[in-house]
């Protein structure tokens, strides 16, 4: 974020993403403010899928024949592409469908640890052994820990949130000890923006020998991560939040750990041999991807990359700042709103959640639908959080690089309106 | 505006002022339902005398659409018998479902009627049935308990 | 296949599907003939997925703007035209990431059964119970199998493949029995062409109690089929193999087998209610749905179903049926051919594997690629059966609705060709 | 028709007379590699003498491509110093691995620069490389047996 930066060109970068030139709701201009839950995509991205399926998409990693070659090429240079993108390689990344996927295979293959030999050992888990995660985290960072300790008989602990929405770490000694064997939390919390202090939490995790799974759904999408820098084990993001293709999550996973940790979905291309009665497993990342892969999805997320690249995260990540603060600032206006996490840019990314007193987060963002204006409302698959925070839901509107600052009039204006529509002062 | 369309005054008469809300005894059964993606919940009591809805108790916390269909149901339900309030249930329903394609029967559903607008927005649909579903759900409970 | 249907028009329908208006190596026609492992896509599915991304897109039954209505109505509408296609309904129908997912689901679920109550007590494995498979399957439907059993205790236990590659069911009696709890099959052979007796299995496996799970990834997408006619309890098919996008796979589950099943994957959407400690889920399909699921994908394979209807899935078979006993009589004319499977075109469907004396598939497929035609290689993910049937690998011809007897002609003048490079009588 | 690129006389003459085949005694280390894509499989032992590949003998099945680099394998190594063979399995890798971007140094890969244009099939690269593959894992193990 150096000053000399130059902005986004964001009225040019508008005209690749056809979906903005629609309009909804009788005509209105559609400003979109729902890229927490899923990005819009560009034409790039649009292109280089079909490209792939129209010319040269077969099986990968198998026939002997000429599009086999082309198709493997084309889904192992995205993966090369992907992992330079957070600062790893290839043989570091494995593709899921979901980030909820890749949290997932790295609590089960945990829990298959037991009976997968002394390889695995390390990440056996058992009674007397502790999951610590956060008050804050989505729920896919959340129920999968849950059901991995009622399956192996290990306790799970969290972090507090404070009144301000940011993690409570008073109590980190006592909370991540040498009980700990996994340290799982989020990187920038999908509902109050606030981005967690990795380095800090890395260093405990390291002090007491536990892995640290990190949350990066709303962080890579938004700002340049770099997972080998910020010396996380495992990380997840998801393909459709940073303009690619549905059904692609991304696992990052330190080389020697996926070396390490047993198989999670089993079945072709994942095998060394295989007999009636038992089977060895392929070295990651093929170990951890079972059956055909989401080859074309791969392609997608490759060609998002580069244009995330060409843009340059650190010019996303200046420009959303901006318009998070112009929200801010802006909702802190009017009288009777509630900012639900913290109220100034500081540690901060461009999710911003709120309440309007008198007025049901449903209803809020009703009324700013009818406006043109996509915002989400509910507990945004943080309910703890929400109840934590004294709140049954909130409405959230989140930004992208294809947001300007007329958007965030647009948002205010709707919330000032929806205040009129219910007769609320 | 298409708001006016969803927002009826009646609609926002009933979640400044819903009727029969709060939770009384006694009651023949309980029902508690939520809305898992907006978390917006509700329970709900019925009390059963002879075939007769004699009362229907809830609290809950929500939008205005999902608390003023359960202000409504209370006022469409209480006193009937529990075939007719069965009857409103599935009336009540089909209209929800219909995304605007079913004229409703303002003789069926009086108030109700006031949900045609809510039904062309598929996402409050789940709004407008919570309470309903938790009638539903409570007064099955009590007419198995009554009838032991 | 009455006699009376019009034969599909391949000409006219080949010009849907871009990619076979490219050549290979040097100016080739392209000669597909790796449907088996991955079929190509008509624009129709292209332009159905890019439309929905450029107009419609928005996370699916969450937010309350017009754009996340209209996306969950795509996915929705797609989701019930896809059931509609195999006999079904929506809400025995579960999106997965590929067939793959879809088998581990189960066998996972059932793994999850002993921690999770009552009501999920029927799909309790340990000890003393049974799993049978097969000695024809994809690894998909057995590596999964070993693993749960591995876990749990549970035997895995086989039928035996003839020398024709057909199901020995001699000792169908001694197999399948009350300790069986799972019987796990392919409905046809990716190999063999083989397809199997399901009514007979079906009705063996009721009578012991035991749970169906079918692979269709290779009829769903050649014939017609009825899975609640079948009868069977589970079952699998991928959208890839069907003209479909790549990243979706299909799990069937009859209504009350799916509402008792513990969840396998969790995270958002899957949830009913979530606290720090403990977490109760939707009813299915949704609780198998974890996380953001493959929208776009689903309504791809939407548009794939209707094209396939228009088509006609008799008439499908019946051109199928065609090419398939062409490419057998043509092989059984070339000396020192073997075809791998059944030599004739009863209950066979479109796979037609073979060996050349002498030569290794390897090379079988080099020279045919040369030649532009493109046949799969190796062990197709069926090793055990491989080795039951005496040969390392062999080399794979299958066929799909845009081939004709043109591509017939090519395959069996390349395996000619291919004789001749390696001067083998 | 490229294929004569690939199939090299050479290579056509090892796949069918190949060199050194079969298992001999004695020998310091075996390993077995298996290409997972297609099942081909290659056991293969090393004897050492000092610093010298003294014999490698192997047994395996597949096509081609994997049984004729296997022969010229041995045809480089055997005799050799272990540096000198390691270093002929590097320049075989590079070679493998360049896509026919790399001009093959016959001084160092005599018959092996025949593979040059299998490096143009991706898919093929792993035939090629199997029993080298096995040749490496074998001399590490020797060495460190011998070295006890
Ligand atoms: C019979 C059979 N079962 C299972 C699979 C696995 O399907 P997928 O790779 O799409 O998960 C395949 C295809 O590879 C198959 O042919
Ligand atoms: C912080 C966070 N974690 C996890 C997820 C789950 O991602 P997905 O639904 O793509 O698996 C999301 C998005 O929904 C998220 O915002």
């Amino acid at each position: 974020m150096t000053a000399v930066t130059a902005p986004l060109d964001v009225d040019a970068l508008r005209a690749d993403f056809p979906i903005l030139s629609r309009t909804v709701r009788d005509g209105k201009r559609l400003v979109y403010l729902d890229s927490g839950a899923t990005s819009q995509r560009p034409n790039q991205v649009l292109d280089a899928e079909r490209a792939f399926l129209a010319t040269h998409n077969a099986a990968v990693h198998r026939g002997a024949h000429q599009l086999a070659e082309e198709a493997t090429d084309a889904y192992e240079s995205a993966r090369a592409r992907i992992a330079a993108f957070v600062g790893t390689s290839a043989d570091e990344l494995v593709f899921t469908k979901n980030a909820t996927e890749g949290i997932n295979l790295v609590a089960y293959a945990m829990g298959n640890a037991a009976t997968a030999g002394p390889e695995a050992a390390r990440f056996v888990l058992g009674p007397g052994d502790e999951i610590v995660v956060t008050e804050m985290e989505h729920h896919a960072n959340l129920v999968p820990w849950q059901q991995v300790a009622q399956r192996t008989g290990a306790t799970l602990r969290w972090f507090a949130v404070t009144d301000e929405g940011r993690l409570d770490l008073s109590d980190v000694d006592s909370l991540v000890t040498p009980r700990t064997k996994v340290l799982a939390f989020t990187h920038q919390s999908n509902v109050l923006g606030t981005v967690n202090p990795v380095a800090a939490l890395v260093a405990k995790a390291r002090e007491v020998g536990a892995l640290t799974v990190l949350d990066a759904c709303q962080s890579v999408p938004h700002s340049p991560v770099d997972f080998a820098a910020l010396g996380v084990d495992f990380a997840v993001f998801s393909s459709h939040k940073m303009l690619g293709p549905y059904g692609l999550g991304v696992l990052y996973g330190r080389r020697e750990l996926l070396a390490a940790l047993p198989p999670f979905l089993t079945g072709g291309s994942m095998i060394e041999t295989v007999e009636m009665a038992r089977s060895t497993f392929a070295p990651p990342p093929q170990r951890f991807e079972a059956g055909t892969p989401m080859t074309s999805q791969a392609v997608g997320l490759g060609a998002a990359v580069d244009y995330l690249s060409a843009l340059g995260m650190d010019r996303v990540a200046a420009h959303e700042h901006a318009l998070t603060v112009a929200a801010l600032d802006g909702l802190a206006e009017i009288p009777g709103v509630r900012v639900v996490g913290p109220a100034d840019g500081v540690d901060r990314g461009g999710a911003v959640s709120f309440v309007v007193d008198g007025i049901h987060p449903h209803d809020v963002g009703q009324v700013l639908d009818d406006q043109g204006v996509a915002v989400r409302v509910g507990h945004h698959c943080a309910w703890p959080l929400h109840r934590r925070l004294g709140v049954p839901a909130s409405a959230r509107a989140s930004f992208y690089v294809y947001n300007d600052l007329a958007d965030v009039e647009a948002f205010l204006a709707g919330v000032r309106e929806t205040k009129r529509f219910f007769g609320v002062a | 505006m298409q708001l006016q369309q969803m927002y009826q005054e009646i609609i926002l008469d009933h979640y400044k002022n819903p009727h029969g809300r709060g939770l009384r005894d006694p009651f023949d059964a309980e029902s508690f339902q939520v809305n898992p993606t907006c978390g917006d919940e509700v329970t709900l009591r019925v009390r059963l005398d002879g075939g007769t809805v004699a009362d229907v108790s809830y609290e809950g916390q929500g939008c205005s659409i999902s608390q003023a269909s359960t202000s409504v149901l209370t006022d469409l339900v209480v006193g009937r018998s529990l075939a007719d309030a069965l009857a409103k249930f599935d009336a009540f329903q089909e209209l929800m479902h219909a995304r605007g394609a079913v004229e409703p029967d303002e003789d069926v559903l009086e108030d109700g009627i006031a949900f045609a607008g809510v039904a062309k927005y598929p996402a409050r649909v789940k709004c407008a049935l919570l309470g309903w579903m938790a009638f539903k759900d409570a007064a099955a409970k009590a007419a198995e308990e009554t009838s032991r």
